[in-house]
């Protein structure tokens, strides 16, 4: 299904849900309202039509004054496949989980809290996963510093 | 009676310093006796800052990371970085460089395999199946070393056509390799495949159905396993894919049930020989031209963003890249099949004995390298 | 006619001293049969160690041809000097008793697992005459002594106060005792065919034609059966792939000898390979007739044109005899460690309790029968 | 200074009088020269000491074990580790050097080599393993990474830059990652290293049993 139909459908079904759809880039997007990432995700993967049955990757980017959570979805069935952003706010950014519709997106849910510091509200588990659990910071923000050493090994170059 | 025989719950840590555990992933078991109630997976163990490096680094300067990425499968991550950042740049590929950076991934995922082949059939106890491996494993090895230079990381596809062509020495040295492959295909499944033993300590452990595959998003041999016939070459064609003849192996439940340990790793086995076919196709096949066209220096690539998909040893590997204008990428997301496909791990290694976790670590065949990025 | 290896030694050390003029016999006894213990004892020490570093050596090497490499060859010929080297250095290396560990289980447990492993060789017969100690109920000796090695290793797994080691030695423990009983099954088989719990009696009465004389073929197929029980039993009670479930080290790192290190390590390594010798003896002298010559006695001196040859030919052809058919069956438990893989702990179970246990029951009653019968 | 059998060498002998003259002075006196002399003699009569005829043989004994047994403990960390494993393979086999023993429990063997990019969550582990082995141990840094970072000493925040940080390093194999031609090379280097050990070096750090500090290892 083209990218087209797909944004129909989505429209129809979810008025205001869609912020903006792009389709300058190399891949479309659809910018979502925050808020109803949950509504459009459990929709995208029940819909007879659409059934993203498979959700790939959770991102989140640091776009500066704003960070964004992008969502890929595909469908084996159809073989169609969506890009979802969501954009928060930079000061305290939050997002509700969708791990309970996507179970996939637990262990990305918790890699992007910990690389972004974007928390996901409601879920089961939201620790570091790829830092040790002290470490200070969230390194994929633009802002980060690394650390002076950590637990005594120097991390300064020879 | 039952109640007074009951015996405490222990905790165990398995790795990250463990025999079997694929690097430096470590496993914490909730044990009964031998029984494991519960495993959770704790990674970042080598965790090597990949995409914040992408950030700092210059797109072609990235090409070397990638290889370090799934370091048993360097050409397919090279292939797909390069097919990223030319999507984003639009820049045109000759056809002779596209079909020898799918030679270079198809003998990539054969020797994948192969040493997943060895290091599985080691976690079962038997250690000759590794040496097997790696002997046929060296022979591409080599092939490579005439072909980059290089013995595991590659860095052969490069931005805009591949590093070097195809020399006939080396097209014979791979036809040489491919029809020994052939026979040594039989000789392993003598050894392990159909051993008795093996089988029943695959067959019927850590059974993946097929709809809790697809929850998880798992990718690859994994998914395959589970009976679910999804492969990016064929689901969304790329490079010269479409021109070429194979299949797509799934689990058929040869041993046991559809989507038990036995599935999967049989599914890495016939995937080989897949790519067997898939290379002499391409040696026959391969067109004659420019392996390279001119891509400048300081690449800079207009604000765009794409995810390009391709089908590594592990399954999907996407690349999810932002850029911004300048020679780095804004942002760039690597979706890594092993960290997906070992998110599963919880939910499938329960009540089952201490040496089944090993197997469907196994089975699964996650590189840390990748899963932690 | 000296009668075992320590009436020999008696009769060696009596000849020495009589040369140099002094009576043996005025000796006290208790201080003679000592003395010649001791020094079979330390025979049969060093020929464990041999066995072991030579094994240990041949292991290598085999493993080497079986998986398309080469093995140990640098350090001396054939990298013959591979395994000294080895010794050596371990030896010397420092002995860790881990702090949390219970200091006086974690120094007992290797001299008990040794021990259990080591005792058998007393009753072991290598020829008619050389066996260090004739005792009448000498399978039952060897078994009984095969136990003791069970509780060393329970304590290792536990005095190390590591999980992998408890696992290792919990694993031994359901494995050991469970694998005595078909172990103990087959040997009662051939108990019943020759009616003797003396393992040079039992050897003798395998006297006769060619191999068909020796309890495999003489039962058949009762001990041809129960041979498989004893072996495979035998291979699980030393410990060795498929049945290497104690100290697997794909699944929990080296099992009960996890935290061992230097001397006390070499100890485990030692009594591994004195168990698997002590299974291949007694599957040779209790299956596979003892020092008797595979081949028909006109081209040989083995069996009953032993003293023919002369006392002292026979006997060390006899122990040529007995010393092959071991190092083949050691040679076929390396084959099978090269060649498969682990099977589940309780898979291993399900083969003792359901496989071999009945088989072995089978085999007694049909024993039983045939003795009956015939 | 002089040894027990009160020889000393020719050339010692016929320099005595210039040190007996060097060591008469106070020390804020002797010249930057005689300084030197009087250190090297030192160091000569020092080695002259280690180098006797009991010594020697079993050094010779010890360090011929040594280095002809070093058995790694399974310990790969990335990239590099699939070549240790390559380095074990039929091609290159590592066992020909009596290096092919693979011990699970680093407990049992005598080398750890650190093939791979080890990072700051790693790192208490590695010192961990480190500790848990005996004595005499020993480590080979593979691959640039274990060096120094490698490829990620840059911008890699979570990257240990160079093992020798966290744990004493005996042999540094360059390469990303090494051949195993290079990692047998190292090894060669490394038994270069191990001849030349003295007994006498464990003898002043206590080699019997009863004088040795008791072990505090966790």
């Amino acid at each position: 299904m083209e990218a087209k139909e797909i944004h129909e459908i989505l429209i129809q079904h979810l008025p205001g849900c869609v912020r903006e759809f792009r389709t300058t880039t190399a891949d479309p997007f659809w910018v979502v309202e925050s808020e109803r990432i949950r509504e459009v995700a459990a929709f995208l993967k029940d819909h007879p039509a659409l059934q993203f049955d498979m959700l790939q990757a959770v991102t989140g980017v640091d776009r500066g004054e704003c960070f964004e959570a992008v969502y890929h979805l595909t469908s084996l069935r159809f073989g169609h496949s969506v890009t979802l952003k969501a954009v928060l706010s930079h000061e305290a950014p939050s997002i509700a989980t969708i791990s309970d519709i996507y179970p996939a997106a637990n262990w990305h849910e918790r890699e992007t809290y910990d690389l972004l510091g974007i928390v996901f509200t409601g879920h089961p588990d939201l620790r570091r996963i790829l830092l040790p659990d002290d470490w200070e910071g969230h390194p994929l923000r633009k802002d980060y510093v690394a650390p002076e050493s950590y637990h005594g090994i120097s991390n300064a170059p020879d | 009676m039952v109640q007074s025989l009951k015996t405490d719950e222990i905790l165990v840590n398995m790795g990250p310093q463990h025999p079997s555990t694929h690097g430096v992933l470590r496993c914490l078991l909730k044990t009964d006796g031998e029984w494991v109630r519960e495993v959770w997976p704790y990674i970042g163990y080598l965790h090597r800052c990949k995409e914040k490096i992408a950030e700092k680094v210059s797109y072609i300067q990235f090409m070397p990371y990638t290889d370090r990425l799934d370091y048993l499968a360097s050409a397919n991550n090279n292939l797909g970085w390069a097919m990223a950042v030319e999507r984003l740049a639009a820049i045109e590929v000759p056809e002779r460089a596209v079909w020898l950076r799918v030679l270079a991934a198809e003998l990539n995922r054969i020797a994948s395999h192969l040493l997943s082949y060895g290091t599985f059939g080691m976690e079962a106890g038997a250690f000759t199946p590794f040496f097997y491996g790696f002997r046929e494993r060296e022979t591409i090895v080599s092939i490579f070393d005439q072909l980059c230079g290089a013995r595991l990381t590659y860095h052969y596809a490069r931005i805009g056509g591949v590093m070097r062509d195809l020399s006939p020495e080396t097209a014979k040295a791979i036809r040489r390799f491919l029809d020994e492959m052939d026979r040594r295909w039989v000789e392993y499944n003598t050894l392990l495949s159909d051993n008795e033993i093996f089988v029943r300590r695959t067959a019927n452990v850590g059974i993946i159905p097929a709809d809790l595959a697809i929850a998880y998003g798992l990718t690859g041999p994994v998914l395959r396993g589970s009976g679910v016939a999804h492969d990016i070459r064929k689901a969304v064609p790329y490079a010269c894919y479409p021109k070429l003849d194979f299949q797509v192996c799934i689990g058929q439940g040869l041993k046991g049930t559809v989507g038990d340990s036995w599935d999967r790793y049989w599914v890495r086995m016939l995937e080989i020989r897949e790519s067997v076919k898939i290379c002499r196709q391409v040696l026959d096949g391969l067109p004659e031209g420019p392996y390279q066209t001119k891509v400048p220096r300081i690449l800079k690539v207009p604000a765009n963003e794409a995810y390009v998909r391709t089908e590594a040893p592990r399954g999907e590997l996407g690349f999810y890249v932002i850029s911004d204008g300048t020679d780095k990428p804004w942002r760039c997301r690597i979706r890594a099949p092993s960290f997906c496909n070992l998110s599963i791990l919880n939910r499938i290694a329960r009540n089952c004995l201490v040496a089944d976790v090993i197997m469907i670590l196994g089975s699964i065949d996650v590189v840390m390298g990748e899963v932690d990025r | 006619m000296p009668g075992t290896l320590t009436d020999i030694i008696n009769f060696v050390i009596q000849t020495a001293l009589a040369l140099v003029g002094l009576d043996y016999a005025r000796v006290p006894e208790m201080l003679r049969i000592g003395a010649a213990m001791l020094i079979a004892c330390a025979a049969m020490l060093g020929y464990v160690a041999v066995v072991a570093l030579f094994f240990g050596w041949a292991e290598r090497r085999v493993a080497g041809r079986m998986q398309a490499r080469q093995g140990p060859n640098i350090v001396g010929p054939f990298g013959l000097l591979q395994l000294i080297a080895d010794a050596v250095k371990i030896l010397v290396k420092e002995d860790i008793i881990p702090q949390t560990a219970h200091r006086f289980l974690f120094r007992l447990a290797p001299i008990l697992v040794f021990m259990g492993a080591f005792a058998p060789f007393v009753v072991l017969p290598f020829s008619e005459t050389l066996v260090v100690s004739n005792l009448s109920l000498g399978v039952y000796y060897a078994l009984s002594f095969a136990a003791l090695e069970v509780v060393g290793v329970i304590m290792a797994g536990w005095a190390s106060n590591n999980k992998w080691s408890l696992y290792g030695g919990m694993r031994l423990a359901a494995q050991m005792m469970s694998y005595e009983i078909p172990m103990g099954l087959a040997v009662l088989t051939v108990a019943v065919l020759s009616g003797h719990l003396n393992l040079r009696t039992i050897v003798l009465d395998q006297q006769g034609h060619w191999i068909f004389s020796w309890n495999i073929f003489r039962g058949f197929p009762w001990a041809f059966l129960g041979m498989f029980a004893f072996y495979l039993a035998g291979l699980a009670g030393s410990k060795r792939t498929p049945f290497d479930l104690p100290e697997a080290e794909s699944e929990i790192v080296a099992g009960y000898h996890t935290e061992y290190s230097g001397m006390r390590f070499v100890i485990f390594y030692l009594s591994e390979y004195a168990t698997m010798y002590v299974v291949s003896a007694l599957t040779a002298v209790l299956f596979l007739g003892g020092w008797h010559a595979p081949i028909p006695r006109v081209l040989a001196w083995g069996g009953e044109v032993h003293w023919e040859a002369g006392p002292v030919l026979s006997a060390l052809i006899g122990m040529a005899n007995m010393i092959g058919k071991s190092f083949f069956l050691m040679f076929v438990m390396l084959w099978f460690r090269w060649t498969y893989p682990r099977v589940r702990v309780d898979q291993i179970v399900y083969l003792c309790m359901k496989v071999l246990v009945p088989l072995g029951i089978i085999c007694l009653i049909g024993a039983s029968v045939w003795a009956l019968v015939l | 200074m002089l040894d027990r059998s009160g020889e000393q060498p020719r050339v010692i002998r016929r320099l005595d009088g210039e040190i007996a003259r060097i060591q008469a002075k106070p020390p804020a006196e002797r010249t930057f020269q005689e300084q030197r002399i009087l250190s090297l003699y030192e160091q000569l009569c020092e080695g002259r000491m280690e180098r006797n005829v009991l010594v020697l043989p079993v050094d010779a004994v010890l360090n011929w074990a040594r280095a002809w047994s070093l058995w790694p403990v399974t310990f790969g960390l990335a990239c590099c580790a699939i070549e240790m494993m390559a380095t074990g393979g039929p091609k290159t086999d590592i066992d020909r050097f009596g290096a092919g023993a693979f011990r699970p429990s680093p407990r049992q063997s005598d080398l750890m080599i650190v093939a791979g990019t080890l990072t700051y969550k790693m790192a208490p582990r590695l010192r961990r393993v480190y500790d848990q082995m005996a004595e005499p141990r020993y480590v080979i840094a593979m691959g640039g990474c274990a060096i120094a970072g490698g490829p990620y000493a840059r911008h890699g925040y979570h990257v240990v830059k160079g093992v020798d940080r966290v744990v004493p390093v005996d042999v540094y194999i360059p390469g990303c990652p090494p051949r195993p031609e290079a990692l047998l090379d190292g090894i060669m280097r490394l038994q270069d290293k191990i001849r030349q050990d003295t007994i006498l070096r464990v003898w002043r750090e206590g080699f019997w049993p009863w004088k040795r500090k008791k072990s505090t290892k966790s």
